[in-house]
């Protein structure tokens, strides 16, 4: 019979065969694609709430004295147990999931943006009440830029959070999606099966990854070639 | 126009307790161009501060038409010190100089034109589309006085725009700034380390105190209001009035 | 700082008036969400129970053991992958393949090597913050100041001494947001852990009340790991303001 | 393993923390284990996955899974084995500890009409949705068209009180607590799906020594037929291990602890596993349950 | 001592390709102050970044005592143009001074020594305990100029270190200057845009034209090797090579 350790951890062959065998069969449109769009839909909104609170966050000191301890509350709470609570707003479906997803990518994002907004460089902010840049053409000119660097850490944080988060949503009032699938794996015992999907989700991970550095250089082009950054 | 009266400042914080600004008091007219100089440290960027409404006074007040300066006021337009730091590097050039024209709402067109003439007075017309670090640092410095020329401001401040440029080039500059105040009469705030230079721009001279700094002279520059680099500074009147800053500037570092 | 308190405490109260309202005034049923007065209630006959105590303590003890290895691992490789020239691309797809797989996902793995005992939790625990941290030490080493470095090159700074006075103070801000996170997510992770895997701790308590149908019990569990989370916020910041005391953003706290 | 002080095997048991294994605790707190020389410990548990993962890598001697969860793990070729009972349905129609609930006014009367609908159980693929069809099957109803969402125990009433589900299936303790609070069983789908239906059994791995294995079994045996015949006491021990409220326990239906496995009923459930798809092919029982 | 033959450099970038350094070729012998002046952006600040191995030259070379220079060279002291930048703001003034030396092990007493003396000779005795952001610009620049000179080096490169002070303390830090220059006999290469301050201070001055850059003159500096302030910028000899240098600089900039 099987002894333990090499029943849970197969050879790369047979996770290799697993991969072949459980994904190329439908299921990466059936459970791959919509677990996707959930992800990046969770990630856009996270992406806008972050930044969007927490840029107020960071310009107001008083606003962050107020806050803070409310948002480190949530944030400490474990997103397993925050479900049912999502679920008695949001329901089961979809908007559920995608809560789920907010709930623990927005925090990357959100604490980073407050962060860089903290650090503006003053002599431009200087620069900017001289001139009268203010109101929304200081905020998308000034603000959001020169937070740029931390408001992309954040980002990047929390796209493999996005991906954890995905697979946690999907364990809660699911019957399909690629983190539902894997925990059916596990739960009975398609071992090779399951790594498959781990696997699967690391590639994911990978993929998403490389688009977003390609977004970086773009966005950052300035941040690395001006030397205020050396990589 | 903007009057200075009584003005203090102290720097706090833990330790460290600094008086920049002892007492302050002088103004300028309309359309007047003052220069003030002072040995360094004693308090010239920060007496510049608060005239802009960066920095709010400790003591004393600072009024711009009668008005007390709480915030930057409109029309004003200032070339920092740290020239590198006050443009934006994600912009070009073009972009840095445009912003404020923007802020400004003044039309496409005349945009272009103001952008494009302001850029080539510092002689920078070819790197518009560079980004700012991807210049000199006088080049960088340069980019600051475009971008304050092109906003046809009401006040100029400047604080020390041409430290990090040629003699040549300061030349062209000054005679920029002459040009611009006479032509749209700008009142300008002028904080420089060149005693010639001063002498040459001012219609008044202000020389600080080092800290806490108070005004040790204000003195009248009555010298011929046309000026030109070569006969101007020429002149015999220019020499003495030299002199005479430069000897105030001595007893004002001898008395720290 | 009393300010900051007072403004803190009226935060919390305003979520707690909240908590009150939404099931008082029906918004979502009362047995599912019991308002915030008969939570604190049931919190509050909790805390004197010693099991609490003990389960707080065991969590506490995986979460604080996990976090400094985590955050002591990833300092390291952080630092030195991001100073050292071609790791980091070397490194990247590694780091980008191993970092969104679930801490969940290792559960099999943790139990078949620790069992319900702490190494699993630490196993998971450490896992999951490492990340958080990796990343933002990457991104604060790419932080430095091309003129400081090169003033640390031309001074002849050795690759420790750089990384003592250069790399290391630029990269805090990051690192301390990065802590922040960890601190967070090890929290959770602890508690996850103790969820899944059944070591004794606050999450085992959760399971126990969630499966028994214990509403109110489960949201007073809940309320104590935000508090927890409360509480270690407050630390590190207080941390933060010790070694960020010349950091703009700090500064700019303290003067107000 | 090892040995405790004064010569005791010391073991380990994963076990969930819910009304079922009421017996293990109370036998444990009888002395029935340390009659048998064993010094037990008691690891709480998630679920059977967790349980069987546990045991297979040699953390848990004894672990308490669910029939489905067991047959699954020896069809995918893990070397497990059931040494004891572990919990058995009532039988009874009304009195049983699982049932599926609708709202009090929802318009399914019998489990016939939850055909096409929307019915949470707590794992996909697993005992829930087999006699939750074995349950519509009998009544006569088409089980092919009922949509199975997964929703813990815990959170299943709201999801049931907030319309987003037809119906649930739970156990106790959320049983008696959702009919209190105006809920309506529609089916009672373990005693529907075979008579005296084992719902959950311990088991061991081919690793355990047998003798060992043998005094849990005894020890084990001795706590089921003490529970089944205490229930007072039950309740008592469910205050120490749970947290259930105290007015909850008084009223929960207790589930049958049967000293022997009724293997009919566990060849049933792999049947109707296989008929489902929820096993792949037909497994032998008596492999499992010797 | 340092050869510099036919050094190139061309910066690119997509979009925009500069020339920066045509192609340069002069020497410093060892022990020798040699000013270098150009129009701004003519390249000046590349070059020295060159010598000191902090930019890889894109053709030709750099020699130090025979050895091609690939990286900064030991004993090598920059200031910087963006002396702010270069200032690390989490130390202290004393700090900032301080860590070089330490770098080197020079012992702790004599390491005391050399950073109150510097400090004084920059005239900042009592801002030892500031951080850099409490400073003025010129007081900043003289910290850098303070790191430089404590540090003791063989070969010192500057890069116009005197922009932000005023001419007062300009005569002083000159004076600083030749005096370290003599005593340690420090090989040195000084960028200046101040033609008065390159013909005061340097054995000989090399004139650049704007770019793409080459040597246009290499001018010994026939003065009397004791100098200063009041006389020898009172020797008719010093009128003739400052306007001699004019005159070249006024050519580097029709030229282009
Ligand atoms: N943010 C600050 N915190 C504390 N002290 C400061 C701060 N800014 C300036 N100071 C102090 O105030 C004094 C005046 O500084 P200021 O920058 O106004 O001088 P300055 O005349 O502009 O000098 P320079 O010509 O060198 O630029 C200095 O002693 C400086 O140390
Ligand atoms: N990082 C860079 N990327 C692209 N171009 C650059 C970069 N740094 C400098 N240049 C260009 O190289 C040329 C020379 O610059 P450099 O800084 O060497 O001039 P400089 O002589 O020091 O001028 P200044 O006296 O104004 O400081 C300029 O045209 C500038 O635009
Ligand atoms: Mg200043
Ligand atoms: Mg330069």
């Amino acid at each position: 019979m099987f002894s333990g350790s090499s029943f849970y951890l197969p050879g790369p062959a047979d996770v290799g065969r697993a991969f072949a065998d459980t994904w190329f069969s439908g299921r990466l449109v059936e459970d791959v694609l919509p677990s996707l769009g959930r992800l990046l839909a969770g990630y856009a909104v996270a992406g806008l709430l972050g930044v969007g609170l927490g840029v107020p966050i960071g310009l107001s000191s008083r606003l962050r004295a107020t806050l803070e301890p409310v948002l480190e509350f949530f944030r400490a709470i474990p997103p397993p147990v925050l479900v049912p609570l999502i679920m008695l707003l949001a329901g089961i479906d979809t908007p559920m999931k995608v809560l789920v997803i907010v709930s623990g990518c927005v925090w990357p994002i959100l604490l980073n943006t407050v962060e860089g907004v903290r650090a503006l460089d003053e002599v431009l902010a200087d620069t900017c009440r001289m001139y009268g840049v203010r109101g929304a053409s200081r905020m998308r000119r000034f603000v959001l830029r020169g937070a740029s660097p931390q408001i992309m850490a954040g980002l990047r944080q929390a796209l493999s959070i996005g991906i954890i988060l995905m697979v946690i949503s999907e364990m809660f009032a699911s019957s399909s999606g690629l983190g539902f699938t894997i925990v059916l794996f596990q739960r009975q015992f398609q071992i090779a099966e399951m790594w498959s999907g781990i696997l699967l989700l690391g590639l994911l991970g990978l993929g998403l990854s490389v688009l977003f550095r390609r977004l970086e250089r773009r966005v950052l082009a300035w941040y690395y070639g001006s030397g205020a950054a050396r990589a | 126009m903007l009057e200075i009266s009584s003005l203090n400042k102290v720097y706090e914080s833990p330790g460290r307790r600094v008086e920049a600004i002892g007492s302050i008091t002088f103004d300028v007219g309309a359309g007047e161009l003052v220069c003030v100089v002072g040995p360094s440290g004693c308090g010239k960027t920060t007496l510049l501060r608060c005239v802009a409404g960066l920095l709010p006074a400790g003591g004393g007040e600072v009024r711009l038409d009668g008005v007390p300066v709480t915030g930057p006021p409109p029309r004003m337009a200032v070339v920092f010190q740290e020239y590198g730091r006050s443009l934006f590097p994600w912009m070009t050039v073009r972009q840095n100089v445009e912003l404020p024209l923007k802020e400004k709402r003044v039309p496409t067109e005349r945009r272009r034109d103001l952008v494009a003439g302001s850029l080539e007075a510092v002689g920078l017309g070819d790197a518009a589309d560079a980004h700012p670090w991807q210049l000199s640092g006088g080049m960088q410095q340069r980019v600051a006085i475009a971008r304050a020329v092109a906003y046809e401001p009401q006040v100029l401040l400047m604080d020390e725009p041409f430290a990090a440029v040629d003699a040549q080039t300061r030349a062209d500059l000054e005679d920029l700034i002459l040009r611009l105040w006479r032509d749209l009469g700008v009142t300008t705030l002028f904080v420089t380390h060149d005693i010639d230079e001063a002498v040459y721009l001012g219609q008044r001279v202000v020389v600080l105190s080092s800290s806490p700094t108070t005004v040790i002279e204000d003195l009248k520059i009555d010298l011929p209001p046309e000026r030109d680099q070569l006969t101007t500074r020429s002149l015999p009147r220019f020499g003495e009035l030299r002199g005479h800053v430069y000897r105030q500037i001595q007893r004002a570092r001898g008395e720290r | 700082m009393i300010g900051r308190l007072a403004y803190g405490l009226a935060g919390l109260g305003g979520l707690l008036a909240l908590l009150e309202a939404v099931p008082r005034l029906g918004l979502v049923d009362e047995r599912f969400l019991p308002p915030a007065s008969t939570v604190l209630g049931t919190l509050a006959g909790q805390l004197v129970t010693p099991e609490l105590w003990i389960a707080l303590g065991e969590t506490m003890r995986g979460w604080a053991l996990g976090l400094a290895i985590a955050f002591g691992a990833a300092v390291v490789a952080g630092v030195v992958i991001g100073i050292t020239p071609g790791l980091r691309d070397l490194t990247g797809s590694t780091v980008e393949f191993l970092r969104p797989i679930p801490s969940v996902a290792l559960v099999p793995l943790a139990t078949l090597l620790f069992g319900p005992s702490l190494g699993s939790t630490l196993l998971l625990v450490v896992y999951a913050a490492f990340w958080q941290v990796l990343i933002q030490v990457l991104y604060g080493v790419a932080a430095v100041d091309a003129v400081a470095f090169d003033t640390a090159r031309s001074y002849g700074l050795s690759a420790w001494s750089r990384v003592r006075h250069l790399v290391w103070p630029t990269a805090l801000p990051y690192v301390m947001t990065g802590l922040r996170l960890a601190a967070a997510v090890a929290f959770i992770l602890a508690v996850t852990a103790e969820l899944v895997i059944g070591s004794p701790g606050l999450g085992a308590e959760i399971q126990v009340a969630q499966s028994s149908g214990a509403v109110s019990t489960v949201y007073a569990l809940i309320v104590l790991a935000g508090l927890v989370g409360i509480g270690v916020n407050a630390a590190v910041r207080l941390l933060e303001r010790r070694v960020l005391a010349w950091h703009p953003a700090v500064r700019s706290e303290v003067a107000a | 393993t090892g040995k405790a002080p004064g010569g005791k095997d010391r073991i380990n048991a994963g076990v969930i923390a819910i009304v079922d294994t009421a017996p293990i605790h109370l036998g444990k707190a009888k002395g029935f284990f340390d009659e048998q020389n064993i010094d037990l410990t008691i690891t709480p548990v998630q679920g059977g996955a967790a349980a069987v993962s546990g045991a297979v890598s040699g953390q848990f001697q004894f672990a308490f899974a669910n029939t489905t969860s067991l047959l699954t793990a020896k069809q995918q070729g893990l070397d497990v084995k059931v040494v004891a009972n572990g919990v058995s349905s009532t039988g009874e129609q009304g009195k049983d500890f699982s049932a599926v609930l609708v709202k009090p006014d929802s318009p399914i009367r019998a489990a016939k009409d939850l055909a096409g609908k929307k019915i949470s159980v707590n794992q996909l693929k697993n005992i829930g949705d087999t006699t939750v069809r074995a349950s519509v099957r009998n009544a006569g109803g088409d089980p092919t068209g009922i949509e199975f969402v997964e929703l813990p125990f815990p959170d299943a009433p709201a999801a049931l009180q907030g319309g987003r589900v037809d119906a649930i299936w739970v156990v106790e303790p959320f049983v008696s607590q959702a009919m209190s609070q105006g809920a309506r069983a529609v089916s009672w789908n373990f005693a529907d799906a075979a008579p005296d239906l084992t719902v959950a059994m311990y088991f061991t791995t081919g690793k355990t020594d047998p003798d060992l294995t043998r005094r849990f079994a005894a020890a084990m045996g001795k706590s089921l037929e003490y529970a089944d015949t205490h229930s007072d006491e039950v309740r008592q021990v469910l205050k120490t291990y749970t947290k259930i409220a105290p007015e909850v326990i008084a009223k929960i239906n207790l589930p049958k602890w049967p000293v022997a496995v009724n293997k009919a009923s566990v060849q049933t459930i792999a049947d109707l596993a296989v008929a489902d798809g929820v096993l792949k092919e037909k497994v032998d029982v008596s492999a499992l349950v010797p």
